[in-house]
């Protein structure tokens, strides 16, 4: 990856759509409701809540995106993306903590190419103007497509759900035999083996989980993006090249991670660092490539991921 | 773009569904007729008339009467289900014509495997035993009667003596378990795993 | 009407004692309709039209066809008795809107349903099957070793063999699968393809 640039890319005029796959267009009206620039305007924040969308539970990242998607009454488009690209990560930041690492990370690799749509400005109508925008539509049409992916088999889920609720209600003959018949039975067989029959067992005896996961949680914990930046900024200065490991080394806690990753894309928007992660997965290498006392660039936290 | 476009199975209990919301109207003799098959279909030890009033909400009198005469329209029409009365109550019994055909199929051993409610029966019995029916049902949250007579007629559990507390029957596992479980002794069990709950943990099948 | 009754109603009643000596004409209709009757009874898991053709020695074809038939007319009657196909063979069921009074005597009445992260994840393993965890993992976009687990250990899926390129293990549904969604087999569900992006590097990630 090299260097951005920010800047250059300007909302472009609206064109026909890139190389994308064809689907359906998004409506006018929904583009012009989630106008970026209308919502990166701070007056749009403070007093009023970030969190006007409470969701009660979810599964993943997909199904998240689509709980916001849906909780702004848009179709599943590119540009619902984009509306809901500060929701989610409200939501990162405030679950940060309830988390495994597991869990975080296929929230992040989302976040993380949401951020980058919304940091190149990049609208569903995309113009191409080099190998880096081309790069960001693959990234976008792979996260819609999965997207849609993940719905269809949500939305089978629900139906098998629907299917389940049929099957019981009809129950089926499962009875003793009549004692006539009961010297007639050969052998029994258990069909399993020893380890199976003790998985079973496992699954009889485990208590049964809640329904929902809590999320009273949620607000509980604050983390300072900027502090983060600082504490990077300094490091990177030092010792010019440092891994994703590296760099959260010493974070206790997940949302600190989570804090500290958004804080290198915060960096990265400033163009002072570069990635290199040579396999999918790989260790993230972190390089500064800034000026050592280039000037801080203030942000306003709230306003860019809350 | 946005519809959910699954497309709707063909279910005819979707209609039938409907129906449930009134409720059937027992009043009606094919109703209740038909009320009493599906109870007595799931029944595993014969149903006295007052019990049947009673889950019905109608008079013994009238259960009775109904039983009686769907017991002679059954036997009438030569169905191969016989609705008789032995004992203390009623039950569907093969009819004796075609007994020769359910012997071959029990000796073809159409039941010889575990049913599943069966199999997970038999592994809270063996983790846990001794250990009364009452513990197991709690366990499996659901009713273990049927299922505890057939284990005990296929010789994998066995009775041995009463709890002290409740007065329950207590059930162990047998040798025959073990044979069949390739075992030499229960210590040879695997270990079960930490019974930690689990978020993705499904409910009880 | 509600009568699991055999449809003729003129088989003479006299010569029945003697029937029984050489045994049930199964080349009549109504009688081959009865003895199912009486094996569909007994049996605890669904019964393949195979399995029946054999007890019976008749040809599959009019075992099927039977089947069908008494099937309609229960319904068409109304009886309280439900005959499905549903996993791999046929069984009786209870009729659903008679589920309340059912419920009464069966302390099993409330079933478990499977949650959330357990429907998506047999939704993905059942029309992707054979699928690997990873895969299954990748489209849930959360990890779902717990959830696979839990459902092994029900037996709704099992494993069978691993792929190839990347030595993961593969999974599948099962028959208990079919029975717990009271599908008779996989090809009753809707396609899901009108649903999916035509994006082929998905299956990359």
């Amino acid at each position: 990856m090299t260097t951005p640039d920010a800047t250059r890319r300007e909302p472009a005029e609206p064109v026909p759509p890139g190389p994308a796959p064809a689907r359906t267009e998004p409506a006018r009206t929904e583009q012009a409701q989630v106008d970026p620039a209308q919502r990166a305007d701070p007056a749009d924040h403070g007093t009023s809540g970030r969190f006007k969308v409470k969701l009660t539970n979810f599964e993943g990242p997909f199904d998240l995106l689509l709980q916001l998607i849906s909780a702004h009454t848009l179709d599943v488009t590119e540009v619902a993306l984009h509306t809901v690209t500060d929701d989610f990560i409200a939501y990162i930041r405030a679950m940060g903590d309830a988390w495994d690492l597991d869990e975080t990370t296929e929230f992040l690799v989302i976040a993380a190419t949401l951020l980058d749509l919304k940091a190149a400005r990049l609208l569903p109508q995309g113009d191409v103007e080099d190998e880096e925008d081309l790069a960001l539509l693959e990234a976008r049409d792979l996260l819609f497509a999965r997207l849609l992916q993940y719905r269809a088999y949500k939305q089978v889920a629900a139906l098998f759900g629907e299917l389940e609720k049929g099957a019981q209600r009809r129950y089926p003959r499962s009875v003793a035999l009549e004692p006539r018949y009961e010297g007639l039975l050969p052998e029994v067989m258990l069909g399993v083996t020893p380890k199976r029959f003790a998985d079973i067992a496992a699954a009889v005896f485990r208590p049964k989980p809640p329904r929902t996961v809590s999320l009273t949680h949620l607000h509980v914990a604050r983390v300072s993006v900027r502090d983060h930046v600082n504490v990077m900024r300094e490091r990177l200065i030092a010792a010019g090249q440092l891994t994703f490991s590296e760099l959260v080394a010493d974070c206790e806690e997940t949302l600190d991670v989570v804090a500290r990753f958004l804080g290198l894309l915060e960096l990265y928007r400033e163009t002072v660092l570069a990635f290199d992660q040579p396999d999918p997965l790989g260790e993230l290498v972190v390089r500064w490539i800034g000026d050592e006392d280039a000037p801080v660039v203030e942000f306003d936290e709230d306003e860019e991921y809350g | 773009m946005s519809e959910p476009v699954v497309a709707e199975p063909d279910l005819p209990e979707e209609a039938e569904a409907e129906v449930v919301e009134t409720g059937p109207d027992l009043s009606d003799d094919a109703e209740l007729e038909a009320a009493l098959e599906s109870v007595l279909l799931v029944i595993d030890s014969p149903a006295g008339e007052k019990l049947l009033a009673e889950v019905f909400g109608q008079s013994v009198k009238r259960v009775t009467q109904t039983l009686k005469r769907m017991s002679a329209r059954y036997t009438e029409s030569g169905s191969g289900i016989d609705l008789r009365r032995i004992g203390d109550g009623w039950r569907f019994y093969t009819r004796d014509r075609y007994a020769p055909y359910v012997e071959k199929l029990l000796l073809d051993g159409q039941r010889a495997k575990l049913t599943r409610a069966a199999l997970e029966t038999l592994a809270v019995i063996a983790y846990r035993q001794p250990v009364t029916r009452a513990r197991i049902a709690a366990v499996r949250g659901v009713n273990v009667d049927g299922v505890i007579r057939t284990l005990v007629a296929r010789g994998l559990i066995s009775e041995i003596g009463t709890d002290s507390d409740t007065g329950g029957i207590l059930y162990r596992t047998t040798e025959l378990f073990l044979e069949r479980l390739g075992l030499s002794s229960l210590a040879d069990l695997p270990p079960i795993a930490p019974l930690l709950p689990e978020v993705d943990a499904i409910d009880d099948v």
